[in-house]
């Protein structure tokens, strides 16, 4: 091998940036199917049909920019995603606000506001995903009031670290004012700008993925952990998911792959000799984000102490006083959304295609058992070294063989490292 | 590893917020504070406490005995809401509990399950942090993990490792100090000295007999190990084949005998003559 | 007093010995469901008429084959195996290749070598191939379990189905092979379609009957003790990977004889045969039948042709939409089977 | 079992008509590995249909399509064959549109005499399968010797190809390259792809450091035929690239986008030229809302046609000898051609391929689909 | 790789010479070197992690050696493989009781009295000798009632029972059990105390971990305390017991 790159630099380091961009992908895919996994410890296979419904839903969401687009827009896909969205915010509700409103309020009053709220959030999806045309103007109140709420608060975090005796009135009043100006600015600076679609359609696409991986969780997955024996029950359970979804993503949006509209640095740019696009560096440095964010979600915060925790002993995380249906939800959220982001960028990369969801899931599935399972650096490392044994793989073989190829090297590598490049702790 | 012994003097530890718990106390004094009433617990067809009635008064310590498969276990998962119940209601307070397992923590509940269970990935530190994993007050818990490291001085000895990494008795000390970082006003202990050597069985059962003379925690125990806890204990149950079958004080379960009975009973119908 | 009596596919049930009550209630959603698919096939069969239904009852022996020899793995012995339908296809190739007497065309397909010879002399060497591959397999599978089983038996039906695609000079690659030869016994061949359902169902009944034999020895008693706990297993002397391998090896066997009989039925075959999906779809049924339990998993077949068939006629539904409506269906199925009866429709086992 | 049983598709047929209407039988891949053309196959033949029953029908009889999903794979076409065959009664099937599915199922119908007529299928081996097996699939044969003419005619020594492994196009990879390698050409790499990658970067970088003067892509799906184009031009590669028609459809432009200018195509189906082939194109987009180009569709179309045709000689839908005997004898022009016929294998003659280049992204409208005719293959 | 000595066959079942077993940088077994006396009931204390669970998991094969040999009727092995055990006469309970979880308690014991060989078991039909003493085992350790649950669905100390059920079903001169006594009621004790002795007046060789000394003094002949790996100091139940440093390590004052 190492002859090999030195007979031909250039071919190595294409292959090497062809492996890093793919790699890409998958240590995005693996770091979320390790969260997931190491949390529920099964392997959920909604997560490839995540992955396929990031896709998806750029692709939903940007249809005027693609091929005859304005088709496929469809009021019952619309209306079954406002559905699940007004019911997991319905469920956030409940679960945030009830307990704690209980005694000040009637049960009656609680659920009428409540499913009035998470209604309109429900009809507010619904119109954005009819209307993806003017998604930046739809969106910037939601935007909007997200930074309002947000620069509200880091407000008053500031305000209270640094004059720790100001008055109750004075600090909500500057942080109201602060946070409904942030705001505003925001949503206005987004009105006005019709190229953010694009990152919209992402946001959208990925929330809504998050959305039903929760829902799924609520609805089905919650009862079948009761039951559950092992995790091959719980794995064939969301066989089914994948199934179905994969089937219902083929009926309304053909069966035909499709290509995402253009991002950007779709151009090559030429380093020593080899080329590399431009949004390919892009996918790499979102998934070293995500791993660096995930890291710091599980190191450095309590909430990441609480997932780790369940991970190790769900029942007792219970018995702790730890809502794990809540927290679980967050894990699959999160999952969700790595899944999402890393099928909207792989789409954006090549294309998209119903069947996706099960590929990319199974290259996920291999990279985080090559990287060590429920281990976040091995997530990473499996990644791309998956990517990159994919590419130099080939070099003397056919390339019809690539997929025997991750396959062999999966179970060689399972043989003699069963526990991966990087076991967990 | 006999760190209560060694310490001079009286542990540090003491219960801050009994001003409140006190006033109320005094009400409830002769009522229980955790009630269960004719509670069925059912797994499919297997029928694992039948209509048991149970209590515990404010600071008693009450142990649950009988043999394997009574439902001792069962008992307490029923409290916590981790065990199917059927029929019956519990009161806590005087008011139905039917909150699911983790708001039950918050009523001032923790229960130490069976078993030594941790979360094996997190070091002790975390161990002890995740016993009241929703308490903001950041002193408040640096307070109460300094009490029960004075406790089990041990667990400061290797606070940074992970809790895997840690001996039988450790660990099961590992698990009752997590208990009592929810700084509970009731303590459910499952089997807190199953498999642990002798001279740890001691300290557990003097622990639990500290915790309850210094906190007041009220304590309600299942244990096998019936000598030492009988010393401990201010009542004790008797259950077998899911129902109470006997309820007084260790005095009276030693005149009794009551245990050779049960256990007698039991062995008759184990024999031959069955269906 | 006995507890290990009872007659037929109900031996497993009466080793186990349920209470009379738990007994009742699983026997009359047995029943039900025995009456409600076999009623089914019968009213399908009179209802479409002789011919169709025995192209269905063909089609149903092959896949209740496979799956009676996936249950050996996947519900009593607790391998989850997604690669199944690799064994299917080596049965299925060597039939075609060894029985095939095609002219190809050297300049614009593959030309392989043909042989021409009988069916029966073909098939023997097809089950053995099988079962030689179901070995090498198997000694590398042998130390997975659980989760990670599956992800490598997935790895095993996808490098099968790239050898199938890609090893032109044998296969032909994506042109198939065609002019497979039909069974012939001395002067009695199996042209008609009556003559091949009776030879499968022949097949069948040989398969049931092994298995029936396996699960309801000693043998099969380990099988599911080694599901339960492999190291355990094992400290009570017995040669773990030895069991583990003889009924991963018997089942491979099965499935290529109903490769075998699959390729020389449809006389052409090409990869597409024996993709990924196809063996989703063949654990679906053997956890839609029931886990550990033969009859389960023919039951399980018969309500899987039906179904898949059966939408040809679903009125409502346009015909694109057929196949996508239809992994829904399947898909929903499994998640609800999960959530109710994660044993299956007549299983003992829960995964 | 003639008893006409309610079929999923009865034809939307306006006027109640007292003769019942002719039956044919449809198969297609509605679901599976080639339910892309599957599914526009059956539509264009359902737009055939209403057109025809439209206009009153084949001498007052209305045609009724009963369609079955033959999936791709032998096993399917089976048992939709038998489907069709016992429990519809129907004598002429249109279909199948995989070459795997109409292999399973020729030789039962060649058994039973029953007529199999393809609009996709293009599987050589379909050529002997017998003789009452047809196609208007043009078989890969005469697309490859066009395909090495037009590389060696522009100068083209070195070559690199890339093939989807299906045998489509594996079939027009082996006779272009055996063409092209008669005249004197070279072929310095070949790399096969199974049909559900999105990747090929990796076959790529090894093609382009074998240095080829140009390559040639056969692919199966749009999709992958546009992906490799985009690509391969990601990837640095400037040489001229060729394709069949696949690559070239509105998808593949779509997803190649301004990559794709320039490759060069050699084409038999719905030429910009012909005018029937416009209005058929036409028609459809409109009736189906139809988002990409569909390069078999008129293949599906005219199979519609020419039955409706020899029904009207053979005026019996259950006379499969005679409406065999008709196929045999009629030369027709439609949409994917004039004048053409079928010879004694029942393949389609008389069809020829163009040369096209595809335009730059500006200039592609729906009416030129992206591309310019430059003419006729060039003849050895 | 066994090759017959000339040792202590005779008097010892089972002997360890330096056997060691390190789980990364922990010795859980230090160069232990142990006789266990034929016919006699042996007891392993110490405390929590002393490596007594580790001791019974090399002796039966579940983990490999890292060095050293052990021997078994003076065979000497430097590798036990687990399903060889029975045929050196050797078997056991866990710790963390593993039953086979789905099958039925009757099962359970039947798995461990069938043919071990391959094709002999394709042919074995549950044999009345072997149901017999099914049916005797699931009586003596007061399981026959739940003779037809899963083996789920029992409370812990059932699951124990009916381990230590299992283990007594095979016919074999070692059993090695690892705290059978723990999570059990007393009375149940005493059962599991006589199905013991009963053992050792049949001639076997039983080596027990317990914590409960009451137990240890009553039903050992030998006692070995074990620390951190390595042997502290072994003997009669008694002696040792009062020897002060067995006091200090694990008694407690
Ligand atoms: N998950 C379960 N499914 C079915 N039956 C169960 C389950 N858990 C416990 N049981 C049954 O319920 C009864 C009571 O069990 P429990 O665990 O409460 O007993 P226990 O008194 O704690 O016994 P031990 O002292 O052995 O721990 C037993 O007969 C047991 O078989
Ligand atoms: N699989 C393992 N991996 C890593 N360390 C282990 C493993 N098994 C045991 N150990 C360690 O080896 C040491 C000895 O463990 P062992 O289980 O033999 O103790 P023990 O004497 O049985 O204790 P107890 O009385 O608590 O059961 C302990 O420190 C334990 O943490
Ligand atoms: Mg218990
Ligand atoms: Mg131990």
């Amino acid at each position: 091998m190492v002859w090999k790159i030195t007979e031909s630099p250039d071919q190595a380091v294409q292959f090497a940036f062809n492996g890093l961009s793919v790699g890409a992908v998958y240590a995005l895919l693996a770091l979320g199917f390790t969260l997931v996994y190491s949390t529920v410890w099964f392997f959920d296979l909604y997560y490839g049909a995540a992955a396929a419904m990031g896709a998806y839903g750029v692709f939903y969401l940007r249809t005027s920019e693609t091929v005859g687009g304005s088709h496929v827009n469809n009021p019952y896909v619309s209306a079954i995603f406002a559905l699940v969205v007004a019911g997991v915010i319905a469920w956030v509700l409940y679960e945030a606000f009830f307990i704690r409103l209980q005694s000040r309020f009637t049960h009656k009053s609680l659920y009428i506001a409540g499913g009035m709220l998470a209604g309109a959030t429900g009809i507010y999806t619904g119109f954005v995903l009819t209307n993806p045309d003017h998604l930046h103007l739809l969106l910037s109140p939601a935007v909007g009031a997200v930074a309002a709420v947000v620069a509200g608060w880091v407000v008053n975090r500031v305000i209270r670290r640094l004059f720790s005796n100001t008055g109750r009135t004075t600090l909500l009043t500057t942080s109201v004012i602060v946070g409904s100006l942030f705001g505003a600015c925001c949503g206005l600076l987004l009105a006005g700008a019709p190229e953010s679609r694009l990152y919209l359609s992402w946001a959208m696409s990925c929330l809504v993925a998050g959305a039903v991986g929760v829902a799924l969780y609520r609805s089905l997955y919650v009862y079948m952990r009761k039951r559950a024996r092992s995790p091959l029950i719980m794995l064939v359970a969301s066989l089914g998911v994948l199934l179905a979804i994969t089937a219902a993503t083929a009926i309304v949006f053909e069966s035909a792959p499709r290509p995402l509209p253009r991002a950007f640095g779709s151009e090559p740019w030429t380093i020593w000799g080899s080329n590399i696009k431009g949004f390919n560096i892009f996918t790499i440095g979102v998934a070293i984000a995500g791993f660096l964010g995930l890291l710091f979600l599980l190191k450095r915060t309590s909430l990441g102490r609480t997932i780790r925790a369940i991970g190790d002993d769900e029942e007792v995380a219970k018995v702790v006083g730890i809502n794990t249906t809540v927290v679980i939800a967050i894990v699959f959220f999160i999952g969700a959304v790595f899944a999402a982001a890393a099928g909207l960028l792989s789409g954006h990369d090549t294309a998209i295609q119903p069947r996706m969801g099960l590929l990319l899931m199974l290259k996920g599935w291999i990279a985080s058992v090559v990287g060590g399972m429920g281990n976040l650096y091995g997530a990473v490392v499996g990644g791309f070294a998956l990517g990159m044994v994919e590419q130099f793989g080939i070099w003397d073989l056919a390339g019809e063989w690539k997929d025997v190829i991750s396959f062999v090297i999966l179970i060689l590598f399972l043989s003699f490292w069963p526990r991966g490049l990087l076991p967990r702790g | 590893m006999s760190d209560v012994e060694e310490q001079d003097g009286q542990p540090a530890i003491t219960r801050e917020d009994n001003g409140s718990a006190g006033a109320e106390g005094n009400v409830l004094e002769d009522s229980f504070i955790l009630e269960m009433v004719n509670v069925s617990v059912r797994y499919g067809a297997v029928s694992a406490l039948e209509d048991a009635c149970l209590g515990v008064r404010r600071g008693e310590v009450v142990a649950v005995m009988g043999p394997n498969g009574a439902g001792k276990s069962t008992v307490l998962k029923g409290l916590m809401g981790l065990a199917p119940v059927v029929a019956g209601q519990v009161y806590w307070r005087g008011e139905r509990l039917t909150s699911a397992t983790h708001e039950i923590v918050k009523h001032g509940i923790a229960f130490v399950p069976q078993g030594r269970r941790l979360f094996t990935h997190l070091t002790i530190e975390e161990n002890l942090e995740m016993g009241c994993p929703y308490l903001r007050d950041r002193p408040e818990v640096r307070r109460r993990m300094d009490s029960v490291m004075e406790l089990f001085p041990v667990l400061h000895q290797k606070r940074r490792d992970l809790a895997s990494q840690m001996s039988g008795g450790q660990q099961q000390m590992l698990a009752l100090g997590r208990g009592l970082m929810a700084n509970p006003e009731l303590l459910l202990l499952d089997e807190p000295t199953l498999g642990l050597a002798p001279n740890i069985v001691k300290e557990v059962f003097q622990t639990v007999a500290l915790i309850s003379e210094r906190l007041g925690t009220t304590i309600m125990v299942v244990e096998h190990n019936i000598k030492g806890v009988l010393d401990i204990v201010d009542r004790a149950y008797i259950l077998d084949t899911g129902r109470v079958v006997f309820e007084g004080t260790p005095a009276s379960v030693r005149e009794t005998n009551i245990l050779a009975e049960v256990f007698l009973g039991k062995v008759q119908r184990a024999d031959p003559d069955e269906p | 007093m006995s507890t290990d009596s009872g007659g037929g596919g109900s031996l497993i049930r009466a080793a186990r010995e349920p209470g009379v009550f738990m007994r009742l209630a699983r026997g009359n959603l047995e029943l039900w469901a025995n009456l409600v698919v076999i009623t089914w096939a019968v009213v399908f069969a009179i209802w479409q008429g002789s011919g169709f239904a025995i192209t269905l009852g063909t089609v149903f022996a092959i896949w209740a084959i496979l799956a009676v020899s996936l249950n050996l793995v996947v519900g009593f012995t607790g391998l989850l195996s997604v690669g199944h339908i690799g064994f299917f296809g080596i049965g299925a190739y060597t039939v075609a290749i060894l029985t095939s007497n095609a002219q190809y065309e050297q300049l614009r397909t593959e030309a392989i070598p043909t042989f021409g010879w009988p069916f029966f002399a073909a098939l023997p060497v097809g089950i053995v191939l099988a079962g030689l591959t179901a070995i090498a397999v198997g000694v590398v599978f042998n130390r997975f379990r659980d989760d990670i089983f599956v992800l490598v038996s997935f790895g095993f039906a996808v490098i099968c189905f790239n050898v199938f695609l890609n090893s032109r000079a044998l296969t032909r690659g994506a042109f198939g092979i065609h002019e497979i030869a039909k069974p012939e016994i001395g002067s009695v061949a199996f042209g008609s379609e009556v003559a091949f359902l009776i030879l499968a169902l022949v097949f069948l009944a040989v398969v049931v009957l092994i298995s029936w034999l396996i699960v309801s020895s000693s043998f099969g008693r380990v099988l599911t003790a080694i599901r339960e706990d492999e190291r355990a297993t094992e400290v009570f002397g017995y040669q773990v990977t030895h069991f583990k391998l003889t009924v991963w090896v018997i089942s491979a066997m099965m499935a290529a004889a109903a490769g075998g009989l699959f390729a020389s039925w449809t006389t052409f075959i090409d990869p597409n045969s024996f993709i990924l999906l196809e063996s989703i779809l063949l654990v679906s049924i053997v956890i839609l039948g029931g886990l550990a339990t033969i009859w389960g998993s023919i039951l399980g077949a018969m309500a899987f042709v039906l179904l898949e068939e059966g939408m040809r006629f679903l009125p409502f539904l346009p015909d694109e939409y057929v196949g996508q409506a239809r992994q829904v269906i399947l898909g929903v199925l499994l998640v609800l089977l999960m959530l109710f009866r994660p044993q299956g429709l007549l299983g003992r086992y829960k995964l | 079992a003639d008893e006409p049983t309610p079929t999923p598709t009865a034809a939307p047929t306006a006027t109640p008509t007292p003769l019942p209407p002719f039956k044919i039988g449809v198969m297609e891949s509605l679901t599976g590995p080639g339910e892309t053309y599957g599914t526009v196959s059956n539509q264009a033949k359902q737009m055939a249909v209403d057109e025809i029953n439209a206009a009153g029908g084949i001498n007052g009889r209305m045609i009724e399509l009963i369609v079955e999903d033959s999936k791709c794979s032998a096993q399917d076409a089976i048992t939709a064959y038998r489907k069709l065959t016992d429990v519809d009664g129907v004598k002429i099937i249109l279909g199948t549109s995989c070459s795997g599915a109409m292999l399973g199922a020729a030789p039962l119908a060649e058994d039973d005499g029953i007529v199999l007529f393809s609009g996709l299928a293009t599987n050589p081996d379909i050529a002997e399968a017998g003789d009452y097996i047809f196609r208007t699939a043009m078989s890969d044969a005469q697309l490859g010797i066009d395909t090495g003419n037009v590389l060696w005619a522009d100068g083209i020594r070195t070559l690199a190809t890339i093939t989807e492994a299906t045998d489509y196009a594996e079939g027009v990879r082996r006779s272009s390259v055996a063409q092209f390698e008669k005249l004197g050409g070279e072929v310095v790499g070949a790399e096969r792809y199974p049909s559900d990658i999105v990747d090929f970067r990796s076959q790529l970088t090894k093609l382009f450091n074998a240095n080829p003067d140009a390559l040639h892509i056969a692919a199966q799906a749009e999709f992958s035929g546009g992906t490799i184009i985009k690509q391969a031009r990601e990837l640095g590669f400037d040489g001229p690239i060729y394709s069949e028609v696949v690559p070239i459809g509105a998808t593949a432009l779509e997803v190649a986008g301004e990559a794709a200018t320039g490759v060069k195509a050699i084409t038999a189906d719905l030429d910009p030229a012909n005018q029937k082939a416009q209005e058929v194109l036409r028609n459809f987009r409109e009736t189906y809302d139809y988002v990409t180009l569909p390069w078999y569709l008129g293949s599906a179309y005219d199979d519609v046609y020419i039955t409706a045709e020899c029904l009207k000689q053979t005026g019996d839908d259950q006379d499969a000898d005679g409406f065999r005997d008709c196929l045999y004898e009629i030369t027709w022009s439609g949409a994917i051609g004039n004048n053409f016929s079928f010879d004694d294998k029942g393949e389609v003659v008389g069809l020829s391929n163009v040369v096209v280049e595809v335009l730059p992204v500006a200039e592609r409208t729906e009416d030129n689909q992206g591309y310019k005719v430059l003419g006729g293959a060039p003849t050895q | 790789m066994s090759i017959r000595t000339e040792s202590d066959g005779e008097r010892f079942a089972l002997e360890t010479i330096e056997v060691a077993k390190h789980f990364g940088g922990v010795h859980a077994v230090d160069g232990l070197s142990i006789a266990i006396p034929r016919g006699k009931i042996t007891c392993v204390v110490g405390p929590n992690g002393s490596g007594k669970s580790t001791l019974i998991n090399l002796l039966s094969g579940m983990l490999p050696l890292d060095g050293g040999v052990v021997i078994v009727d003076g065979v000497r092995l430097r590798a036990v493989k687990p399903h060889e055990t029975p045929g050196l006469g050797i078997t056991r309970t866990f710790q963390d009781v593993r039953l086979f979880d789905q099958i039925s308690v009757w099962d359970n014991i039947m798995v461990v009295l069938t043919e071990r060989r391959l094709l002999p078991a394709l042919l074995e039909r549950g044999k009345s000798r072997q149901r017999e003493r099914t049916e005797q085992i699931l009586r003596s350790v007061g399981m026959w009632e739940k003779r037809r649950s899963l083996a789920m669905d029992l409370s812990y100390g059932q699951r124990k029972l009916l381990e230590i059920g299992r283990a007594m079903a095979l016919n074999v001169n070692t059993y090695l059990f690892d705290e059978p006594f723990a999570g059990l009621f007393p009375q149940m004790l005493e059962r599991v105390k006589d199905l013991m002795r009963q053992l050792r007046n049949d001639g076997r060789t039983l080596l027990f971990i317990s914590h409960n000394m009451d137990i240890v003094r009553e039903l050992s002949d030998h006692l070995i305390v074990m620390d951190s790996g390595k042997l502290l100091t072994e003997g009669d139940a008694e002696e040792v017991l009062a020897q002060p440093e067995v006091i200090e390590a694990y008694l407690g004052v």
